[in-house]
């Protein structure tokens, strides 16, 4: 069997009203981004759980991205600057228990930024990439 | 060291005991030996009196004990409040977690506690009898004796005391305290500045040692949740066992974010760990970011005070640019 | 009696792992665990480490099997890793009693054949006690912390080490290890003084008068349970620190790819400790806590000829975050019985 | 366990282009708990869409997976078919393999795998999927409209217009707000009191309006359609129902030197009071910080001479409890204080004046009965200095000013320039501007007119300084085009206050649980799209209360937040987004966390008593979202740390179940 | 603009602390100015010559010693630029060069006299000197 070349699984939680809205715009535009980003609706950024995130890099993913409207154009008026708050603090925190920083973003992306969201897919795929398998936040029980 | 007497405390609850201000008294309760002191409610004088005890060893913080006792006590309880117990007690009123009606809170000061742990790595086992002071006197069955300053034992988060204030009483014994600058964050900085690499192996190295006792989150003030998610099956996180070292890191960063912006940096958390695992560094860690990106906030220091993480203003900083920020 | 010197002690580390994954207690970050032994690794002169070693036959945490679903066909795993020969040093005579505690609950129908297995590959060195805590209390059950059993008894002194088999399988190991003859005096003379010693400890006088079975009807509904129970945390410090306690939970976990079904130690003092469909059967912590204590002060003994389940090691008497023990229920509910 | 049925869309090559669909619907099929899969040129066409309901039919569907275009484009449809099939709406679930695959990823192999494991996502999602009903709430047909300025009243007219009763409070005794105060209005210089008293008028006569004049909200509960309002109507000793608004006792009242709010205290009027003659409604007021009757007793000449009987000195506050389905905000402006800025010497001086203090000296109806006078002395002014931008526009770190930009003034200036030079042509008027800013219609060539025609001198540069010199004022300025510091002297000195929103507004804005940006102007819904909605349902914004707005500006948005007070009410009952968040009452600590991180106000709390496990009961405090109110963002999910709030439809069960199923 | 122009600019904003953007072109600090006639370059002027990197002919300029540092125009200026500081930054750059020193204390002796504080005296000794 041939060997397989790695390639990053990233997970993107995407608000329904922006994010989503970029990311279906990056398609109908025809803007190429790595396949091994698989993208989850959440209607707010701010319905993410710090625990998703854990989840997502237990069950075997390589990078975790959040994507949300930009500050003070949340669709719930608020919702993302929670998230900016959860996030800056999680991240933080990760990156105090030595975790790879570059496993872990948020970007603001709005429903008219197609271009920016396969542009930020393009280079958190790629910059996980060089990071290679997530290692400090496996679960082992989860590989293949 | 304690400054204030054990009996001063005795006299004061067995007063409001007895002309029926309160029904019952949350105190330390004497162990077997002079250093295993248990949280105990007394309702009567003989109790008190043959009983209660304060000294160096006391640093159960009670606060927590109020969400389940004030809801199955008739009448008012007394509770004695060290400095920062006050914070707790402060935080829990802030959520709702007990009726301020029921407690009667009685501040007193606190000069530091000490740490039987670092007593016995002293003295090694066996010992006999302690004698609390300024210098602690330590007797053992092998016919030792040592005497220790107490400065040289305390617990950690007596070392870096934070506040000799209390910022909740109804009565206080002794003088009012003050906000202290500390050096508590000296150890979360000192890790930050750390590579990656070295951070990663330490936590591994500390994390490793989790039994998953949940000592940490039981004795802990802000985890009162009616339903821990680590007990709920439906949550996802739930388990009983550090199955692996996911599940250990899952564990307690959980649990750090969970109280993130309403841990009042008691210590407790440390203090109990069978494990001796440095757990209140992971709650500074986000203290001390709270601090630096938000502004500062101690938890408990006002009732009704928003939490950091129930709040934001639009000119927050953003995840991306914590790591410069947290590196300075 | 064979013996071997202080200095000479590493040698036959080396000899005994080199057939068996050797554990000892050693000391780590302040404190005291037990570690594989390899070349540097130091056996701690601490009394006892903080965990009890009931983990090398009933781990935290064990997978059981690993199960796989596909369309309708199950498919089933065997993932065990019991067969691994090994030989735990430094064992103190509670602890190995601990074992034979274990033993009577795991050995007997329905027998445990995970843990049985692990009894068999592994040879336990017990090492007696020459400098006891002010928390132990073995010989309120009983031990002597001066002759522990397992399958080679040792017994350490300022310069030698003194090794004598109790088992055919402690004599096999240690007819490998080359140890010269020596005469019993020393340790003779080390016993002595430890006797003495124990004597003198704060809880020598604590007896078992009042426990034991049948005693539930006299124990159970003793109104001192609420107040001792009172500032419990629910916490499973205690249980888990404990070298006797047996309970354990199955849990599956679905790893996306299969089912991995593993058990893990369970406490009784957690509000979802034997919960069933209809709900729980002890509801508050007064009846956990209660329960944790009758277990081995009598419903154990009950059931097993008279042997408490306790062994006096004092863990949990160190470990408690809010000091409260069995000490403390032995003389709170024991004493009035009297 | 589920029965699902998974439905893959081709669309046409759009998707068949680069994920084998064929593949997809083979592979999905042998997902938990799918028992049914297939594959359609177009899933959305009539024809696709009765291949589903077919399938639900056939095969006893209770979930459905359609592997197709965004969610955004035809989630709705796909739930109506499921509703045709007889399934529940919410029991579908989109993979997105078109816009989200198809079309970012070339290769066939690719795309197929990506689509799959989509696919697989939402099928682990759909299988804890649980029917989901929108809740109902039955509306109260009438509209409350907090402020009575020409914002309030435009809103109330349309409102009235449809057919539904509607409130007015304003807390002045009378309503017309700043708009009656003015004299004429820019571009058009047709004069204020002639196009709004007419509609005061309106406002009076209609039968579907009520006015609670002298009135102010004091507590708000409820939702969206089913508001509990408290209004205090502040005793003013005068039975409106009996008062004629004849004057005699405004007119023989003995305290003489009441100020007089309603020209800026320029002059004064008696304790007894009608504001202005056109007031609505036409009832006199006491005020009772000046009434000697009322403050010891003494006096009572109204009372002796109203013939109506209509005095009442022992009338007191009254509170009004009302329910409404609608509330719009129009609270409106004010100017800010001038007292901060010394270096204009407005309180040293009673000739410099705000324009607002302008407007009531041109004023027909005001303190000079329209005639330009210096305040101070009664003279004519020969020399007049506008200063525009007085306290707007100003940094951030500046205490004295607002950031924002007060629009109006450049406008008013202008006219008040261009009135001044066409009634006074031999009044000299000086405008220093730093810019003017003219977007609207007619506006710039107002202004130009006011140059050009009228010969107004516009100089690029700031005030700096106004002192008082005798009885002139001496204004020290630059003209930034000539690079000069002018020194020129002035009689009367005019400053564009800035405006900021009326202090009553914050206040209101914590009742009603609408956010506010820094500077107290109500938040709109969305700043583009839903303008005068709050983010708080069933609350609207009209006129200044949501940013500085002109008049027609104001009546535009009072136009449009009627309309959307009319759609709302012309409802029955209102259906719910069904995906809102819920609180397990056994898990729920009360501790708040998730009442302040909603901004909807949709979290209340209550002490609920439980019977535990071991036989007590006991008294706790939890969270109730009222869904009529929540819009389902899921911020409280997170901010709650037992996990006992979770959001239907969005479930952190669901939401893990997809991480996993692509994790995998 | 220039390296050396830039270098200039960034030195003066960086010892002023004043962020020259800001200024929305009111002229409120000349308007303000008491020694606006005395003054070659004005207060606004001063603001927009830094911000456009034009600093050469303000280092020229005597309007640098015709300040008075009343601070009046960073009290009136609505968007806190604070030209006086700047003003202060470009006299101490050009003062900071060799042998610009506006004042020695051979100087002093002449200007005692009567009428002259001694205060005043020791504070321009210490404006215009290095």
């Amino acid at each position: 069997m041939q060997v397989k070349e790695y390639k990053p699984l990233i997970v993107a939680f995407c608000c329904n009203w922006c994010s989503y809205a970029g990311a279906d715009l990056a398609g109908n535009n025809r803007l190429n981004y790595p396949a091994d980003v698989k993208i989850i609706r959440v209607p707010c950024s701010c319905r993410v759980n710090p625990m998703f995130v854990l989840r997502a890099f237990q069950r075997g993913a390589d990078g975790v991205i959040l994507c949300g409207c930009h500050p003070g154009d949340c669709h719930y008026t608020s919702g993302n600057y929670y998230t900016r708050r959860r996030m800056a603090l999680l991240f933080s925190m990760l990156d105090y228990l030595g975790i790879e920083r570059e496993r872990t973003r948020v970007e603001w992306v709005s429903a008219a930024e197609g271009a920016k969201f396969a542009a930020t897919m393009n280079d958190f795929a790629e910059k996980v990439a060089a990071l290679g398998e997530n290692k400090r936040l496996e679960d082992l029980r989860c590989k293949k | 060291m304690q400054k204030i007497t054990r009996d001063v405390l005795v006299e004061k609850a067995v007063s409001l005991l007895e002309n029926g201000s309160v029904s019952c008294v949350l105190g330390w309760k004497k162990g077997e030996f002079d250093y295993d002191i248990t949280p105990a409610v007394f309702e009567s004088k003989e109790e008190l009196v043959s009983d209660f005890i304060f000294d160096d060893f006391c640093g159960a913080n009670f606060s927590k004990y109020l969400v389940q006792k004030t809801r199955k006590v008739e009448g008012k309880i007394l509770v004695f409040l060290k400095p920062c117990d006050t914070y707790s007690f402060n935080q829990l009123l802030t959520e709702h977690r007990f009726d301020r009606e029921k407690v009667y809170a009685v501040g007193i000061p606190c000069e530091g506690m000490v740490d039987i742990g670092k007593i016995k790595a002293i003295t090694g086992d066996g010992i006999s009898s302690i004698v609390c002071g300024d210098t602690i006197k330590v007797n053992t069955i092998y016919d030792e004796s040592f005497d220790i300053n107490a400065k040289d034992v305390l617990l950690e988060r007596c070392i870096n005391c934070k506040s000799k204030k209390h910022v909740a009483y109804d009565e206080l014994i002794g003088e009012e305290g003050e906000v202290i600058e500390s050096n508590r964050f000296d150890e979360v900085a000192r890790l930050e500045a750390m590579t990656p690499d070295e951070r990663f192996a330490f936590w591994q190295n500390e994390l490793s040692k989790c039994i998953r006792c949940n000592a940490c989150r039981d004795v802990c003030p802000a985890c009162t949740c009616e339903k821990c998610v680590f007990n709920n099956p439906k949550s996802g996180v739930e388990n009983k066992a550090p199955a692996n070292e996911f599940e250990e890191k899952m564990f307690h960063i959980i649990r750090a974010f969970h109280v993130a912006g309403r841990c009042t940096d008691c210590g407790e958390c440390s203090r109990v760990c069978p494990q001796n695992i440095p757990l209140h560094l992971l709650n500074r860690k986000f203290i001390k970011d709270i601090d630096s990106f938000y502004g500062e906030y101690q938890a408990g220091a006002e009732v009704g005070s928003r939490a950091p993480l129930v709040n934001y203003t639009t000119e927050d900083i953003e995840p991306c640019d914590v790591f410069e920020r947290g590196n300075d | 009696m064979l013996k071997c010197s202080i200095d000479a002690l590493n040698g036959v580390f080396a000899k005994i792992a080199a057939d068996a994954t050797l554990y000892l207690p050693t000391d780590k970050d302040g404190s005291t665990v037990y570690a594989e032994w390899s070349e540097g690794v130091e056996l701690s002169n601490a009394l006892n480490t903080a965990k009890s070693p009931k983990d090398f036959f009933f781990p935290q945490v064990e997978d059981l099997m690993k199960f796989k679903v596909e369309g309708k066909s199950i498919s089933v795993d065997d993932i065990r890793s019991e067969s691994e020969d090994f030989v735990v040093f430094g064992v103190r005579a509670c602890d190995v009693r601990s074992f034979d505690i274990l033993d009577r609950v795991f050995l007997v129908e329905p027998y445990d054949s995970y843990y049985a297995s692990r009894r068999e590959h592994g040879v336990i060195i017990s090492m007696a006690c020459s400098k006891p805590a002010e928390t132990c209390f073995c010989r309120t059950f009983g031990i002597d912390c001066t002759n522990p059993g397992g399958d080679i008894a040792v017994w350490k002194t300022e310069d030698s080490v003194y090794w004598n088999a109790n088992t055919e399988k402690g004599e096999k190991l240690l007819s490998k290890l080359g140890l010269e003859e020596c005469s019993d005096d020393a340790v003779n003379a080390q016993k002595e003084k430890t006797e003495k010693i124990m004597s003198k400890l704060p809880l020598a006088g604590l007896t078992t008068d009042g426990f034991g079975g049948g005693k539930t009807l006299d124990l159970f509904n003793r109104p001192e349970w609420k107040s001792l129970s009172e500032s419990c945390l629910g916490c499973g410090t205690c249980t888990f620190v404990c070298p006797t306690c047996q309970c354990y939970d199955v849990k599956d976990f679905n790893t996306g790819n299969a089912i991995i079904r593993y058990r893990c130690w369970d406490s009784c003092m957690y509000s979802d400790f034997t919960k069933m469909a209809h709900g729980n059967n002890r509801n508050s912590q007064v009846e956990r806590f209660r329960q944790r204590f009758m277990h081995k002060l009598v419903y154990y003994p009950e059931n097993n000829e008279g042997i408490f389940g306790c062994v006096g090691c004092g863990r949990c008497l160190a470990k408690c975050p809010i000091s409260m023990n069995i000490v403390k229920v032995m003389k709170t509910i024991g004493g009035n019985a009297e | 366990m589920q029965r699902i049925g998974v439905f893959v869309c081709w669309c046409g090559s759009n998707i068949a282009g680069t994920v084998d669909v064929v593949a997809v619907a083979e592979a999905l099929k042998k997902e938990p708990g799918v028992v049914f899969s297939a594959n359609y040129q177009y899933m959305c066409s009539q024809a696709g869409q009765d291949l589903i309901k077919q399938a639900v039919k056939e095969h006893n569907l209770t979930g459905i997976v359609v592997c197709s275009c965004s969610p955004r484009m035809h989630e709705a449809t796909f739930r109506k078919t499921a509703a045709a099939a007889g399934l529940n709406p919410y029991m579908v679930e989109i993979a997105n393999i078109r816009e989200q695959c198809s079309w970012v990823h070339k290769e066939m192999p690719i795309g197929t795998e990506k689509a799959i494991i989509l696919g697989k996502a939402a099928i682990a999602k759909v299988n804890l999927n649980v029917p989901l009903t929108p809740g109902e709430s039955p509306v109260t047909k009438r509209a409350l409209v907090i402020g009575g300025g020409i914002a309030g009243i435009q809103t109330a007219l349309d409102i009235a217009d449809a057919g539904f009763e509607v409130d007015i409070v304003e807390k002045k005794p009378t309503i017309g707000g700043k708009m009656a105060q003015l004299d004429k209005t820019f571009p058009t210089l047709d004069c204020a009191a002639c196009i709004l008293t007419p509609k005061m008028v309106d406002v009076a006569q209609n039968e579907k309006i009520r006015i609670f004049s002298y009135s102010e909200v004091t507590e708000v509960k409820g939702f969206v359609g089913n508001f509990d309002v408290k209004i205090k109507k502040k005793a003013r000793y005068v039975k409106e129902e009996l008062c004629t608004g004849c004057g005699a006792c405004t007119e023989k009242c003995p305290m003489k030197k009441v100020p007089n709010d309603f020209n800026l205290n320029m002059d004064t009027k008696r304790a007894i009071y009608i504001p202005f003659a056109q007031a609505v409604p036409k009832v006199a007021t006491i005020d009772p910080d000046y009434c000697n009757m009322l403050k010891n007793g003494k006096c009572g000449v109204c009372s002796k001479v109203c013939t109506a009987g209509a005095i009442d000195y022992t009338q007191k506050d009254e509170f009004i409890e009302e329910k409404y389905g609608a509330i719009v905000v129009a609270t409106g402006f004010n100017p800010i204080s001038m007292d901060k800025f010394d270096e204009f010497a407005y309180n040293q001086s009673k000739d410099v004046i705000t324009s607002l203090e302008f407007e009531r000296l041109t004023n027909a109806a005001g303190p000079t009965a329209g005639k330009l006078l210096r305040p101070s002395d009664g003279k004519h002014p020969e020399k007049i200095v506008f200063v525009q931008c007085v306290g707007s526009r100003c940094d951030a770190c500046n205490e004295k000013g607002k950031e924002y930009c007060s629009k109006i003034c450049c406008m008013y200036t202008a006219k008040h320039a261009m009135l001044t030079r066409d009634k006074y042509p031999d009044t000299d008027v000086t405008v220093f501007y730093i810019d003017v800013r003219t977007p609207g219609k007619n506006f710039d060539e107002f202004y130009r007119r006011a140059v050009e025609e009228y010969g107004v001198h516009y100089i690029k540069g700031m005030v700096g300084k106004v002192s008082p010199e005798g009885d002139k004022l001496m204004v020290q300025a630059s003209d930034l085009l000539d690079n000069k510091q002018l020194k020129i002297e002035a009689d009367l000195v005019v400053l564009a206050a800035a405006i900021e929103p009326d202090k009553s507004a914050r206040p209101l804005a914590t009742m009603l649980t609408a956010s506010m940006d820094t500077n107290d102007f109500f938040t709109e819904a969305h700043p583009k799209l839903r303008p005068v909605e709050s983010p708080t349902a069933g609350v609207f914004l009209s006129g200044a209360c949501q940013g500085p707005k002109d008049i027609p500006e104001t009546v535009a948005q009072a136009g449009a937040a009627a309309s959307k007070v009319i759609g709302l009410l012309a409802k029955d009952k209102l259906t719910g987004n069904p995906c809102v968040a819920h609180s397990n009452e056994l898990m729920c600590n009360g501790c708040s966390s998730c009442e302040r991180v909603c901004p909807y106000g949709a979290i209340t709390y209550e002490d609920k008593e439980f019977r535990m496990p071991d036989r007590t009961t006991q008294i706790r405090r939890i969270a109730v979202v009222n869904p009529a109110v929540c819009q389902g963002c899921g911020c409280c999910t997170v901010a709650c740390p037992s996990g006992a709030m979770d959001l239907k439809g969005f479930a952190s069960e669901q939401i893990m179940a997809e991480v996993d199923a692509i994790c995998k | 603009m220039s390296n050396s122009k830039k270098y200039l600019r960034e030195e003066i904003i960086r010892i002023s602390g004043v962020n020259p953007k800001k200024c929305m072109r009111c002229g409120k600090c000349s308007a303000t100015c008491p020694a606006y006639d005395e003054m070659e370059y004005h207060p606004h002027q001063f603001v927009y010559m830094v911000e456009n990197g034009n600093i050469e002919p303000l280092l020229e300029s005597e309007s640098l010693y015709r300040c008075l540092t009343c601070f009046a125009c960073v009290e009136r200026c609505p968007r806190s630029v604070e030209p006086a500081k700047l003003v202060e930054a470009v006299r101490l750059a050009a003062v900071r060069k060799q042998g610009n020193n506006r004042m020695t204390a051979n100087d002093v002796p002449e200007l005692i006299d009567d009428e002259t504080p001694q205060q005043l005296i020791v504070s321009a000794f210490r404006k215009y000197t290095k």
